[in-house]
């Protein structure tokens, strides 16, 4: 199993965290439709995962897919302008933010969520047979993670002892929901309880995700069976681009339309009893305060401290900048 | 008679049924949010957030309906019915038959649906030709905040299940949810008169149409959002003598083959405008009602014949909008089709002339 | 938690059994169309659960619904005149073995596995609020313990916190698949990763399943979350009335068109390694000695010991015999 | 030639592609022992059991297919594709749509499907009107050990998503699987030309019809199964001095308008005759295609109309048989419609004569 050194780490991250600060802009901008769910949060993650990633293995995504198209080295300028529906688009323009695919880079992309996972174990199935050694590699969230679809993999994949990695990002929520609230028991033991080989890791450390990850990968390319990482990470926007709750949290003020459906219903003559709608209430609050807890800088992997001198860091940035702002003014000159 | 945008039309009729009946309960994804107001005002047991487990939750609504229950079930895009749809293709749909009417589900099924806004193709579909061909469903998609109330109080009181399709265009907060984000920097071509609307508060019989324009020449079958591009092309299509009927299915299943006969008969004219899938749905239903009546027509449809494609404007192409209902009446009038460009701005469709409509008179306002 | 005695669950397992020997006859002269899934080998396991059913309980079935009917208490007349498509069956002819539903006792049937989990989650979810104190059981096999609505309704189940209790008849078997080939893990283990209270049990010994059963249907009723309970049983008929593969394995000349496929395809000129073919022909000759020791009488919970006297057992036989005979006339006479 | 029984054809096609090519494999339920053939002739690693787990294998086949591999994957009944609808819907049909064609996934989905030996309604549904509602799937579903062949070849060939319908009344493993249990108490309406025939091992084009008898004044449009009750109602109608043109479809989507066209522009009569669900499927899209042509016919259909009952002989009814085509041919040529009955027992369709067919010229036999 490969060490991957900080740099190269940081680099992925860097790269990632451009990218998506770049898609942000083209979005606010109107220059993207649609929703967009950035992986601000995820990008110690992606990068410590996709270290192990070999030329070969395979990758699905859900609708959170940029991280591990960045770190795959898919062409910057057509993952955009894919985005941005243009014609030299990664899909001339007919996919969109979550039906991005490579098949040069075996990299595909769904928005139904749970999807990922039996996508992969196919992928899975067909390098086992075609290319022995090579992997794949799913890549869903905590909420995913209670999509029968998912299960359904957990099992058959075990049974059919596929070359896949399973890669839970749980970063606490889905959409509006907080996932504990309708997740039972522990995605690890659930994943264990079906036989993958499996570890939860802390996602915002990217030299810990590295080698839990690159454990995980050794174990499946051995052809031991399929394998389940488990890496906590937050969801530093909300779910998407202008998260309306996120946008409440931050400024109550901005949705005064919420608010005042909620104190007319609350207050309304004819209703449920009083005990349910302040329960109602209570747990509608606790879900802002975990919310707007959870948008805070010290749950930013960007943040965390790197064993890089500041120099090589300054490098990095300097170098990631150029990379990424050539690939938007080319998307942008094109759309333009 | 009360204002309202379409979705607090629909919330009202489901208020007004949970505050009647303690039996109607509300599930789904992401509830408490997305119904903020239901769940204030009814607490967390009446209005339920699940887990991402369509297919165990619309199956476990299946029963909750079989055993007293009347709920109302939430699946955030009808696009996503395919990890669920058994609970309705071989439940839901099937147990009035299995049971030669001795057991009934009473359940709503809530999704929104449609395209126009720029998500790509998985998270745009209207799959309502889909769901109606499952005999033992219902299934109505509103274009009003008036139909979508009457049409939410006629599915809750309906003893059988009933898929209820609110297109997010007209839904403020869908759109915003998923299309807007809070941006100004971009445009949706939003029907006024489908966003917002007086809301009567009168049910709206499941199976019947509305009249929502009347004309001699060609009668504009349509429903949802394609009716206000329907109404426009009308308008259009005024100016240059051709005179359309339009006529607002509301239910797709039961279909009101009355309506859509008695207006064939005048006009002898039929055009679908269908935002569904052309092949093997509601538009050759449409045909077929009409054929097997034995009215001789000309016909013609204007749909979505393929995957929709994400970049906005191949999406515009993709689905009905003016310009090509405007071509294809022309042609079904035997004119040579002439290029009619449509503004590029916000379309605000005004609404046709007030009309009797043939069930239940509603005006668009 | 009541004890149920000896005397009820021998009554309970006859009438099942011999309900069943009624259907047999039946189905082998025509009178029932279709297919049709026995319960033989699960009478124990049937009487032992349904012992602890109580009035205003709910009940969900697969396709092999028979033992929970009889148990339940349902007009047998009405049962038997529905597997004969006679129009004063308890579904008017309309529903069919697999299609077994009464209104009246809250039990319903469905053909598609995994299905009745979610069902009677739905019930449950009910009931808890219009019966507080009754509970829903779901039964159903090992094989739909795969299908992602069983997972789903675990987790749902256990985050709603339903009065549900989910039977696993574990027979071994689906339709021609050993079941542990397609299994990942233990069900138990699945089952309590997600929080359930799950136990174990011989579904052929009818003592202990009541014994198990009862434990856990307290646990329900007592509001405390759903429970799994995990019963051993063998499939006695093999997986429906006429199935070709235990035909074969009872008699290789009954079914020699079988036989000669595969000898055929074996020996082909153009085909797979002969290492493969090989590996596959061993599989079939595996599966075909599993499913022959499977049906020996051993497996026959009716031949168990019970601590009943001869006399007592020679009069329960004997009721229960008038009881299904009456009814198979009755509706034998009606359909003539 | 080699005679063969419908899905020795199937094996048969699948076998030889495994031969030729090492990417195909065949996974599914039970597919060792339902497929014992080929398990025997490739191995367990060619022949894959699966779990019951149709939404990830389904999924998981899609994905293979993405990678390299071109699998068949079964599914033991349409009915079940419920629980994997999704795979097909928002994956397998959508993914050349997304990538503008640049990826593809080449996958052949077999199911068998239909009614016929009393199996209730969630055992013998068709579902194939549904299936082909999905932009990006073919749906084919043969009538004859030769076009099973055939088409599975073409299947088998084809870069994208096909559905691969069998009807069990026309395999002699599904029925005895599911009907007979080998019994012989039970009689089934077993169209004998449907069940076993001489295979030419020529592939069938996907989206064409074949004509399997001429006449000139109804054409009956039908596929399956019902293209025997089609071509046995024919020779009765014949009798009474009305000829039948008989379409076999065999591809449902790409459905070959051309072909209908031709015969209908003829005959000016169009009955179609679908064991699928009458309402927003196949039928209505054979009368818009029409309609769309501006070709003037009298139209019927004689299909499937509700959640088909478990008791034979209200099965028989509901399904289309014999007596339902006659009685509608009849009234489509404005005749009174008489009462004709059909014989009680095993009725043995006799193949109508054989007749060029439009595109693959097919006797059947
Ligand atoms: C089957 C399905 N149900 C619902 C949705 C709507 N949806 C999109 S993302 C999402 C939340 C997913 O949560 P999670 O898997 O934790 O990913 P995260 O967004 O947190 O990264 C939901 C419910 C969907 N796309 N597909
Ligand atoms: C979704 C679905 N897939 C496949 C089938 C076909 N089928 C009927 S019974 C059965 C096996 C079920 O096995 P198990 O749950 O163990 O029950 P058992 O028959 O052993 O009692 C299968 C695969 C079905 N009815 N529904
Ligand atoms: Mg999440
Ligand atoms: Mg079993």
């Amino acid at each position: 199993m490969a060490t991957v050194d900080v740099e190269t780490l940081y680099r992925s991250m860097r790269r990632i965290h451009a990218f998506e600060e770049a898609v942000r802009e083209l979005w606010d901008e109107g220059s993207i439709s649609g929703e967009v769910h950035l992986c601000h949060g995820e990008e110690a993650l992606a990068a410590g995962v996709m270290a192990h990633h070999r030329e070969g293995d395979a990758i699905s995504c859900d609708h959170r897919p940029h991280g591990q198209f960045v770190a795959r080295g898919v062409d910057l300028r057509a993952v955009l302008a894919e985005l941005m529906g243009l014609e030299s688009g990664l899909c001339a323009g007919r996919g969109g933010h979550m039906h991005l695919f490579s098949k040069q880079h075996l990299i595909a992309t769904t928005g139904i969520v749970g999807a990922p996972a039996p996508l992969a174990a196919g992928f899975a199935l067909a390098l086992k047979r075609l290319q022995p050694g090579a992997i794949a590699f799913a890549f869903s969230g905590d909420g995913a993670a209670n999509q029968g679809l998912f299960f359904e993999t957990l099992n058959l994949a075990s049974v059919w002892k596929l070359p896949l990695l399973i890669v839970c990002k749980d970063n606490g929520w889905a959409v509006t929901t907080y996932s504990r609230t309708v997740t039972a028991g522990d995605h690890v033991e659930r994943a264990r309880a079906f036989g993958f080989e499996a570890e939860s890791v802390d996602g915002m450390d990217p030299l810990g995700v590295s080698e839990v990850a690159g454990r995980l990968v050794a174990h499946v390319r051995a052809g031991k069976g399929p394998a389940f990482l488990h890496a906590r990470c937050t969801r530093l926007d909300g779910h998407f681009l202008g998260d309306q709750m996120v946008r409440t949290v931050r400024d109550p003020k901005a949705n005064p339309d919420a608010g005042r459906t909620v104190v007319e219903n609350l207050t309304a003559r004819r209703g449920g009893r009083w005990t349910d709608r302040v329960r109602g209430l209570f747990r509608t609050g606790q879900a802002m305060l975990r919310l707007r807890g959870g948008l805070g800088k010290k749950n930013d992997p960007m943040r965390r401290p790197f064993a890089l001198s500041d120099e090589a860091r300054r490098r990095i940035d300097a170098e990631v900048e150029a990379e990424i702002s050539a690939a938007v003014d080319a998307v942008s000159q094109e759309a333009a | 008679m009360k204002r309202m945008v379409f979705e607090e039309a629909v919330d009202a009729a489901i208020a007004e049924a949970m505050v009647r009946d303690e039996r109607v309960i509300v599930l789904g994804l992401d509830v408490p949010m997305m119904r903020a107001g239901l769940h204030a005002r009814f607490g967390p047991d009446r209005v339920l957030g699940a887990p991402i487990s369509e297919g165990a939750y619309l199956g476990a609504a299946v029963g909750a309906a079989m055993a007293g229950l009347r709920p109302v079930v939430e699946i955030m895009m009808v696009d996503f019915i395919g990890v669920a749809l058994d609970a309705l293709l071989n439940h839901a749909a099937k147990l009035s038959g299995f049971t030669h009417g001795r057991w009934t589900n009473p359940l709503v099924l809530r999704m929104s649906c449609g395209a126009g806004y720029g998500d790509g193709g998985q998270h745009g579909q209207a799959l309502w030709g889909m769901l109606a061909g499952i005999p033992g469903l219902s299934v109505v998609v509103p274009s009003t905040p008036d139909d979508a109330y009457g049409l939410m109080t006629s599915a809750l009181a309906h003893d059988g299940p009933v898929v209820f399709l609110e297109h997010k265009l007209l839904t403020k907060n869908w759109l915003e949810f998923v299309g807007s984000g809070g941006r100004t920097t971009l445009s949706f071509d939003v029907p006024k008169a489908g966003h917002e609307g007086d809301v009567t508060k009168q049910p709206v019989r499941l199976g019947s149409a509305a009249r929502r324009r009347t004309g001699d020449d060609v009668t504009l079958v349509s429903l949802g959002v394609s009716v206000h591009r329907a109404l426009a092309a009308a308008e259009q299509l005024a100016s240059s003598g051709i005179s359309c009927e339009v006529l607002d299915l509301r239910s797709v299943r039961p279909l009101d083959t009355a309506s859509i006969l008695a207006s064939v008969q005048r006009t002898g004219r039929l055009l679908v405008v269908d935002e569904d899938y052309r092949d093997f749905g509601l538009s050759g239903e449409v045909s077929a009602v009409v054929a097997e009546a034995g009215l001789p027509v000309r016909f013609a449809r204007v749909c979505t014949e393929d995957t929709i494609p994400f970049a906005r404007h191949l999406e515009d192409a993709a689905l009905p909008n003016v310009t090509r209902i405007v071509t294809a009446a022309q042609r079904l009038m035997g004119a040579p089709a002439q290029a009619i460009t449509r503004p590029l701005q916000l379309t605000e469709v005004a609404p046709g002339p007030a009309s009797a409509a043939n069930h239940q008179p509603r005006a668009l306002s």
